[in-house]
């Protein structure tokens, strides 16, 4: 346990700003692990309690720096925003998949679709808004993100032209916005 | 209820068609992740989605929370499969699986 | 080779079919298997361990012993795989890479050794580096995982699942981190000495509970006698008993899953996995 | 009541096995008896043997296939039959 | 019949082997070794003749040690039998000791410790075997010898030893478990005991075939006996030190053989049953053919050694076609001929050892004219062969006499035949030695190199007159013998 | 309350938890764990032999419940015999392992103690439990322990035999497993007791047929009865020799042991000889297993391997001896199993001795042996003696009663086949003999050199006072056999 | 034809578990793979898996975790009918043979990654020749 | 409704069958991973559909979320392989 603690303390360094980031981030982590917890158990039994409250704190404990790596400020306002996003994306998907089973069904699908592979470069910045647009790519119409990197470089298989010229378009505005990051 | 029950159901299964329809059908591995990819997201989106709503039937606390634990699949699944998706596409791509064009059928 | 198969197998196959010649029919409720024992423990479980999943009263009460050493199993394989794989040697080539450039190098002589640390890391050959979305993906999704693993050692008393099960989705959660960022990655968090003190630890949990009652004046196992050490209810010392226990086993499976894919996965060099 | 789908998801069993033990590529093995694995879940699932079915997807489809890859990721894929 | 409960026959047995860790330890220093093979060997003959007055009072001692199975024990009863065999081997043991430190240390042997204590192991087994309450018992010390003898005749970790070790083993080792063992627990099998008695231990379970196949099975079982065809053993084995091939393989292995084959005949069988049988024949045509082959072969051997095998193993038969006349005449004759054939030609064994440390020589066309450089030794060969022959005044006449008389008695007049003839023959292949010996004109006479002959160190030769003059002695005093053999077999 | 039967297992158990921690804290405090864990065990194992022959067959109820619910231990004269026969050889074993341990798998002997006692646990529990699927589940432990240890040793052939273990291990087990199934089926209860009683209403069923030749099959696979046997040379010689030297004489008695309870208890004598007709079957596969096993025996060119071989044959004398079908046969066969695990783990200590010294022992290697560890040779003599079958050692003892029980049933065969492989196991072992007494010392110059001594070069004493006691306890464990068939077997099988 | 139908679903489970073992029990006698003959093996012994747990199902009966008893504060509320739950015994046997065979599973991984390091093949015939290139064994 | 839910159980495993298809015979390795991703997840409505049909749904989510799980676990460690391996036809392994 002492390792792991020092581990910690080397990676976010002695200051006491960035104990209380790390801080911040392992509350945060714990709130939201015990909150699965208590959607998961579904009983108010204080055994159960006290014992997702024991595993929520080992989680975040030793986790903490996964699910909020760097805890930035306002990220609460990222996090309204992303819950706006979902509802366009969902309908995005739903689209897509309309598409997809258009083509599916066509008889002479194979006139129809025309796959291949483009690339574009965004000015994303952040990993966790590069792997959104790259997974809403991926969920939206005849796209497949193959690779991105962390200088915002997308490697993108279409279906078919029409999907590939929509790219990168509006999702990456969205996206941006949601993550408070220029275009 | 039902009836809205029914229709979850039967438009993901739907979809599920497609998506199985279309892994058969496509003509290579990058165009037939597509179906597979997303049809089948959207197929268990609307089926949890059905089924949740059926188990709220007898509304109660419980109930919401099991219905919430399936929703829990969904934003799993959500969150998993195109990253499975992306895993699997970028495999062939290094495994140096060449995308099937419609030139090279033409030629 | 093939044909000896066959034949044996049409040997094996036949006799097997003849034996099913008297088999009551499937899900025939009135089968002596479905009426010795099981209408015992369908009829009493609830009563006796407190415990309404009946898989777990068995397997963690009336069957305790049976379990304990399938997780002795699980401990062993976890041992085994260390033992036999486990390379403390070193490689006459190495590769090393720059922690911050990610510019790997390549130490042919054998006598020239780069600290590893803060600025090296020892790498395999075949190293790539991890990709960003599965990474970021999996970073999201392993603390929800072992959430979920940690509810489901928590609830086997009332759902499926418990010990075991939830040991392996925990187990699986590391793998998971070990296959989307690196090996190292995962060991730097979770150290082989933790490990394989916790693989020993979780066994000894369960075999710790079942010895406690025995100075305590009763036979091996026997959570009643526990009553005395727990505060609580007792009437639900059974069924603590089992929690307890089930923390053992999930421990214990924890550990040696994770061992065994670390082991195979880098043929026990702990350098680099998938 | 639940004797077709037992029925059916039997018989893709059966498939599966033959397919794993037939297809000439080992890492094709490994995938397929993942496959097998989820049809064996659905299997003791459809018989009620939730904590079995449990019990299989955690250990059938995760770590024995991952245990599988891992081996044919540092052995080698080929085989001859 | 009275039974005396003591300890005496074990520790009788076990003095030998008592004395083994001693023997190992003072390996470096061979007087002190020596001497200590030579108090074992007193205390054990005092402890095998303090029994004697007890047997001849017609008691039998008796001591059980481990009970295995009902009625298979491991057990001791000293009765008559028993007692006579065990004083001629612990007697014979003593003059051995004293004969083999001359051997020994003439021909400056390697592994000195190895052979003492092999030699006491087996003859604590020889005792042990003598001492027999029971065929398990009786086996189990058969086969300890089996297993003790074969370092001794191994000796020399040679080629030719390791090819001979190898072929006493395959028959010696080999006949006892394929034969032996099966039949002796088929007898338990039928019987449910295995304890010696004069009536026998089968009452009317066994049909004719079945008893013949298994006193076969004995006979050829207890291949030490050097019953044909599993003899050959007995030569082979000659390229172990003669002290080895004096007392073991004249007296100790080749007696337990035969006294096996006697405490199995009598005491398992039972002579009733033989003769109701009429198994008695079927054995003695075995053994006249053994007693005839024997001689003959004897005759066309050149070394000394092995003609003197080859005489023991026609001797041997003697003793079982005596026991096999099924007459108390003949009994009597058979049995009595252990004790004198055992003195016999352990003086004959000496004398050729002796002969080989002090000449080197081992073949009998090399010795012409020896006898006047080697008097004494000479004489005592002639004594000894007078009693393997059976001339007076040997010992060897009376047991001679005893069987030819047997024959009468039992109306097998052809047998009587094989005697005589074989007699002769024994003579033919005896009497020529000594008569080169004396006579013969030696080598340096020829005018070959002249080397300096004289009779072996005193270590050698005295002990081969204590045993040529105790053959002698044996012809006059028979009494003692003649009385265990009375009491053990109750004539 | 008594709870030595529990700590019979238990104590192993623990004992090994704590090595496997001591591993990762402190290696050097495993070996001392380990010692004390086996040496709790003997002594309750000791102790519960004493009870059960004082008062009768002892119940354990692990986790207090009744038996057909809970799992119980049962421990009769057979059990307490076969237990402390397991726990004392372990034991022993451990106490002269500890060089060997050090020379073989020095870097990590903590985690060899670990499975080591998993292992020796694994047996003891076999040998306890009363539960048909517990047993299962510790015959998986010994399994696949034995799967790791067969791999740590050659590194050449160690993981091709294991592996190869592990397939006929795994589908004998499976078999076993198959088999309880169908009782389970037909009975409803997996206690052995309970189910012998539901069992004797429904002897004609051909369920019940097919779990007990099921039963059987897998147990044979697991004790390699003859052409079930292909794993168990290549496992046994490739693994390290302290590890072959406790699975070599247990695992194969152990399952033997599985074998003749199943018959008497589960199944019952009733229903093997009265309502089947297999035994003559299975009596003639004894014989061809015994003649087989020492024919390939005597093409073996390493002791390591031949001893194994003569473990295959050893296999058929109890399997032949257990289904004679009468009590002599049955003694035969349970007094075997202690002598034979005996014999075997004298012959083993002494293999291990030399390999100790001189890293190898094929044939040809041994040459002058007798000369350079004398008293490692005396203790192979008197083994190799008491395989042969010479009295006054065990060997000869048990086959004794198996030729006597071979008699009584008139199975001629088997009695033959016996004699046939006494005599080739001393043309085996006098092969070696030899080797070591005739063959001039490699390294020595002039054998026939007098009075030189020859250089003794003899293994640790720890080993060499191991081998020595254990020597003598098979002429102690022959002059006893009397008294062992009267107080232990004959009242057992009564 | 409703006979048949009813003969096959009786004994279906029971067929198709013997067709299962056999193809798992030929995978591990007769291919030449070593992971193929661990596949085998983990056929094989998933069928015993699947005849245990068909054995305990029943008709009509639900799965063996009681109802309406939460933590099992009312649980003497409700009379347990046996008929009603399916059979919980083959199923935590089966719990333990499934760990078993997973224990068994990695470790054959284990042994197979050792068998590759060493012989650089899987096949078994190709490993014998090579063990044949090693010469005698020492 | 449990026979609705029974139908849209058999629909969905007639579906399987086509991913089954691909699992069995898709030409290339990862074809099969795509087929067996499908069947993945199909699989974890049925659980829950199967759930429905033995009123037990509050049992069988939890099998259904491990699934999930682990199917994501699996594939990913299975396309994992290729981002370090190369050679992908298993044709090319016949010789």
């Amino acid at each position: 346990m002492t390792d792991s603690n020092n581990n910690v303390a080397k990676k976010v360094g002695d200051t006491r700003a960035a104990f209380f980031k790390s801080f911040f981030s392992f509350l945060i982590t714990f709130v939201f692990m015990f909150l699965s917890w208590i959607v998961l158990s579904g009983k108010f039994d204080p055994l159960l309690l006290w014992l997702g409250g024991i595993s929520s704190f080992f989680v975040a404990y030793y986790f903490y720096d996964l699910l909020f790596p760097a805890m930035e400020p306002g990220y609460g306002k990222v996090f309204f925003r992303f819950i706006s996003y979902v509802p366009w994306l969902i309908w995005e998907i739903i689209k897509a998949n309309f598409h997809l089973l258009y083509l599916a069904f066509h008889p002479q699908m194979k006139d129809l679709i025309d796959p291949h592979i483009i690339t574009f470069k965004t000015n994303l910045k952040s990993d966790i808004a590069i792997t959104t647009l790259a997974n809403s790519i991926t969920l939206t119409p005849g796209t497949i993100t193959v690779t991105a990197d962390s200088d915002g470089v997308f490697r993108v298989h279409a279906i078919d032209r029409e999907s590939a010229d929509a790219l990168p378009g509006t999702m990456l505005k969205k996206v941006a916005k949601v993550f408070g990051e220029k275009i | 209820m039902d009836i809205i029950v029914i229709l979850f159901l039967v438009i993901g299964l739907f979809f599920f068609l497609g998506g199985a329809v279309g892994i058969i059908r496509m003509p290579d591995f990058y165009t037939r992740l597509h179906p597979a990819g997303k049809l089948d997201t959207l197929g268990i989106f609307a089926m949890v989605t059905g089924l949740s709503l059926y188990n709220l039937q007898h509304f109660s606390f419980e109930a919401l929370l099991l219905s919430a634990k399936m929703f829990l699949i969904v934003f799993f699944v959500f969150l998993s499969s195109p990253t499975a998706t992306h895993s699997i596409v970028d495999a062939g791509m290094r495994a140096g699986l060449r995308h099937w064009t419609k030139k090279k059928r033409r030629g | 080779m093939k044909f000896i198969g066959f034949v044996i197998v049409c040997l094996t196959g036949a006799l097997l079919l003849y034996g099913t010649g008297e088999f009551p029919d499937w899900g025939d409720p009135a089968s002596p298997a479905s009426i010795h024992l099981s209408n015992h423990y369908i009829e009493k479980a609830l009563e006796e361990t407190q415990v309404p999943n009946l898989v777990t009263a068995v397997l963690a009460d009336y069957r305790g012993f049976d379990t304990m050493f399938e997780t002795a199993v699980v401990f062993c394989a976890g041992l085994a795989c260390f033992l036999l794989l486990r390379d403390f040697s070193r490689k006459k080539e190495r590769f090393y890479r720059h922690t911050a450039t990610g510019v790997i190098l390549h130490v042919k002589d054998s006598k020239k050794v780069l600290k590893t640390g803060k600025e090296f890391e020892h790498m395999d050959k075949d190293w790539v580096p991890s990709d960003l979305i599965i990474k970021t993906i999996c970073r999201i999704l392993i603390p929800f995982i072992q959430i979920y693993a940690l509810y489901v050692v928590a609830h086997g008393d009332f759902s499926p699942g418990g010990g075991f099960q939830g040991g392996v989705i925990f187990g699986s959660s590391l793998i998971l981190l070990a296959i989307s960022y690196d090996l190292k990655t995962l060991l730097s968090r979770v150290k082989e000495k933790v490990l394989g003190i916790f693989a020993a630890l979780g066994v000894l949990i369960y075999v710790g509970i079942g010895a406690i009652c025995m100075p305590m004046g009763g036979n091996f196992l026997d959570y009643v006698k526990l009553v005395p050490l727990v505060p609580g209810d007792p009437h639900h010392i059974r069924a603590l008993g089992m929690l307890g226990v089930e923390i053992g086993v999930g421990i214990a499976v924890t550990a040696a899953m994770a061992v065994i894919y670390i082991n195979i996965v880098s043929e026990g060099r702990h350098d680099e996995g998938l | 009541m639940h004797w077709p789908i037992d029925l059916i998801v039997l018989t893709f069993v059966i498939f599966c096995a033959v397919a794993a033990i037939s297809v000439k590529d080992l890492l094709a093995t490994a995938i397929l008896f993942g496959a097998y694995s989820f049809m064996m879940c659905l299997l003791w699932a459809v018989m009620g043997a939730v904590d079995v079915a449990f019990t299989e997807a955690s250990v059938g489809a995760g770590v024995s296939t991952v245990f599988f890859v891992a081996a044919v990721f540092r052995t080698s894929r080929r085989t001859k039959d | 019949m009275e039974t005396i409960i003591s300890i005496k026959p074990l520790l009788a047995v076990l003095v030998s082997l008592f004395v083994i860790p001693v023997l190992v330890s003072s390996s470096s220093k061979p007087n002190v070794r020596e001497s200590w093979i030579f108090v074992a060997g007193i205390i054990k003959l005092v402890l095998v003749l303090s029994m004697l007055p007890v047997i001849l009072d017609g008691k039998q001692i008796a001591l059980t040690l481990f009970e295995i199975a009902p009625g298979a024990s491991i057990a001791f009863r000293v009765d008559g039998l028993g007692m006579l065999f065990a004083i001629v081997a612990a007697s014979l043991y003593i003059v051995t000791s004293i004969y083999s430190i001359g051997y020994m240390r003439g021909l400056n042997e390697h592994g000195q410790t190895r052979f003492v204590s092999f030699f006491a192991l087996a003859i604590s087994a020889t005792i042990g075997a003598a001492f027999s309450a029971n065929l398990l018992t009786l086996y189990l010390f058969y086969e300890i010898l089996s297993l003790a003898t074969y370092p001794l005749v191994a000796h020399h970790q040679d080629e030719k030893s390791r090819i001979s070790g190898r072929r006493y083993l395959t028959f010696i080792l080999g006949t006892s478990i394929a034969l032996v063992l099966p039949a002796m627990i088929y007898c338990y099998h039928v019987t449910g005991t295995l304890e010696f008695s004069t009536a026998g231990i089968f009452a009317d379970q066994l049909s004719k075939p079945a008893a013949t196949v298994l006193l076969l099975m004995f006979v050829f079982g207890f291949a030490k006996a050097g019953i044909m065809p599993f003899h050959s053993w007995l030569p082979a084995a000659m390229v172990a030190p003669t002290p080895v091939s004096a007392l073991l393989h004249a007296v100790a292995v080749v007696k337990v053989g035969v006294f096996s084959i006697v405490r199995v005949m009598t005491g398992i069988f039972g002579v009733d049953l033989l003769a109701h049988f009429n198994l008695g024949v079927v054995v003695m045509t075995i053994a006249s053919i053994t007693i005839l082959v024997g001689s003959c072969i004897a005759l066309s051997q050149d070394e000394l050694k092995r003609r003197l095998a080859y005489s023991t193993i026609s001797q041997l038969s003697y003793i079982i076609f005596g026991v096999a006349l099924l007459s108390p005449q003949g009994l009597l004759g058979g049995v009595i001929h252990i004790v004198m054939h055992a003195f016999g030609k352990i003086t004959l064994f000496f004398c050729a050892g002796a002969i080989y440390v002090a000449t080197g020589k081992k073949y009998i066309s090399q010795m012409s004219g020896l006898g006047k450089k080697m008097p004494f030794t000479f004489a005592a060969f002639f004594i000894g062969a007078m009693g393997v022959i059976g001339l007076p005044p040997s010992g060897g006449f009376y047991s001679k006499w005893n069987l030819i008389l047997g024959t009468l008695e039992a109306q097998q007049t052809i047998f009587m035949l094989v005697l005589l003839v074989s007699s002769f023959l024994n003579a033919f292949y005896f009497l020529p030695i000594v008569y080169k010996g004396f006579f013969g004109k030696s080598e340096e006479e020829d005018g070959n190199a002249p080397v300096k002959i004289a009779e072996a160190n005193l270590c050698l030769v005295i002990p081969l007159m204590i045993t040529a003059i105790i053959s002698i002695v044996l012809f006059f005093y028979p009494t003692v013998f003649v009385n265990l053999i009375k009491v053990g077999l109750g004539i | 309350m008594n709870n030595y039967p529990a700590l019979i297992v238990i104590a192993p158990l623990l004992a090994a938890l704590f090595a496997g921690l001591a591993v990762w804290i402190k290696e050097r405090l495993s070996y001392p764990i380990a010692l004390i864990g086996l040496a709790v065990s003997a002594f309750s194992a000791f102790k519960v032999l004493m009870q059960v022959i004082d008062s009768g067959t002892i119940q354990y109820r692990m986790a207090g419940w009744a038996p057909p619910m809970g799992i119980e231990y049962r421990i009769d004269l057979l059990n307490a015999m076969v237990l402390l026969l397991v726990s004392g050889i372990a034991f022993l074993n451990l106490l002269a392992s500890c060089k060997s341990v050090d020379q073989e798998v020095n870097d990590r002997a903590g985690s060899f103690y670990t499975i080591y006692l998993l292992f020796v646990t694994g047996l003891l529990g076999v040998t306890a439990t009363g539960d048909l699927f517990n047993l299962y589940v510790l015959i998986e432990i010994t399994s696949l322990t034995s799967y790791a240890m067969v791999a740590l040793g050659d590194r050449d052939r160690g993981p091709l035999a294991s592996l190869n273990y592990v397939f006929i291990g795994v589908i004998g087990a499976s078999f076993y497993l198959l088999g309880v199934g169908y009782l389970y089926l037909k009975t409803g209860s997996l206690n052995m007791v309970d189910v012998a009683n539901i069992l004797s209403g429904i002897h004609g069923s051909s369920t019940v047929l097919v779990a007990f030749i099921l039963c059987m099959i897998g147990i044979w696979i697991k004790m390699a009865l003859f052409p079930m046997h292909v794993w168990l040379p290549n496992a046994y010689s490739y693994s390290p020799i302290a590890f072959a030297r406790v699975v070599a004489p247990l695992m194969t008695k152990v399952m033997v042991y599985v074998m003749i309870r199943l018959m008497i208890t589960v199944f019952g004598f009733d229903y093997i000889f009265e309502s089947l007709s297999l035994a003559d079957a299975v009596v003639w596969l004894a014989t061809i297993a015994i003649l087989a096993g020492a024919v390939m025996a005597l093409s073996q060119k390493n002791l390591k391997k031949m001893l194994t071989y003569i473990i295959v044959c050893e296999i058929g004398y109890m399997v032949g001896g257990a289904w004679m079908g009468n009590q002599l046969g049955m003694t035969g066969a349970i007094l075997h199993i202690l002598n034979d695990a005996l014999m075997t783990f004298a012959l083993f200590l002494v293999v291990g001795n030399m390999v100790y010294k001189l890293k190898t022992v094929d044939l040809v290697d041994l040459k002058g042996l007798f000369g350079k560890m004398p008293w490692t040779m005396a203790g192979f003599v008197l083994a190799a003696l008491s395989i042969i079958g010479v009295p006054p050692t065990c060997g000869f003892f048990s086959k004794w009663y198996l030729i006597l029980g071979a008699f009584e049933a008139g199975a001629y065969h088997f009695a033959a086949a016996l004699i046939i492989s006494s005599l080739i196991c001393a043309v085996l072992f006098f092969k070696v003999f030899e080797i070591c007494f005739f063959e001039p010392m490699p390294e020595e110059h002039g054998h026939m050199d007098s009075h030189s001594h020859a250089v003794i070069e003899e293994a640790p004493v720890s080993m060499l006072i191991v081998s020595g006691l254990v020597s003598l306890s098979l002429i102690v464990a022959g002059l006893y056999s009397g008294t062992i068939v009267n107080t232990i077997i004959l009242p057992f099988l009564k | 034809m409703t006979d048949l139908l009813t003969l096959i679903v009786a004994k279906y489970n029971y067929w198709l578990y013997v067709i299962l073992m056999m193809i798992g029990l030929y995978a591990m006698i007769a291919k030449n793979n070593l992971i193929k003959k661990l596949v085998g093996m983990n056929i094989f012994q998933t069928a015993i898996i699947l005849f245990y747990v068909s054995i305990g199902y029943k008709k009509d009966a639900t799965i063996p975790i009681i109802q309406n008893a939460h933590g099992g504060h009312d649980a003497h509320a409700a009379v347990i009918h046996a008929a009603d739950y399916i059979n919980p015994l083959p199923h935590v046997l089966m719990l333990t043979a499934i760990v078993v065979s997973v224990a068994t599973f990695g470790v054959a991984m284990a042994l197979a990654v050792r068998v590759y390091q060493r012989y650089q093949t899987l096949e078994e015939d190709e490993i014998r020749m090579r063990l044949v290139d090693i010469g005698p064994e020492k | 409704m449990s026979t609705f839910f029974l139908s849209i159980a058999l629909g969905l495993l007639f579906l399987m069958l086509f991913s089954m298809y691909r699992a069995l015979f898709g030409p290339t390795v990862l074809d099969r991973l795509i087929g067996v991703n499908a069947i993945g997840s199909k699989t974890v409505i049925l659980l829950l559909l199967i759930g429905f049909l033995y009123e037990r749904v509050d049992m069988f989510v939890d099998i259904a979320l491990a699934y999930a799980f682990l199917n994501f676990v699996a594939v990913l460690a299975a396309s994992r392989y290729f981002h370090k391996r190369k050679g992908l036809y298993e044709e090319s392994f016949m010789d």
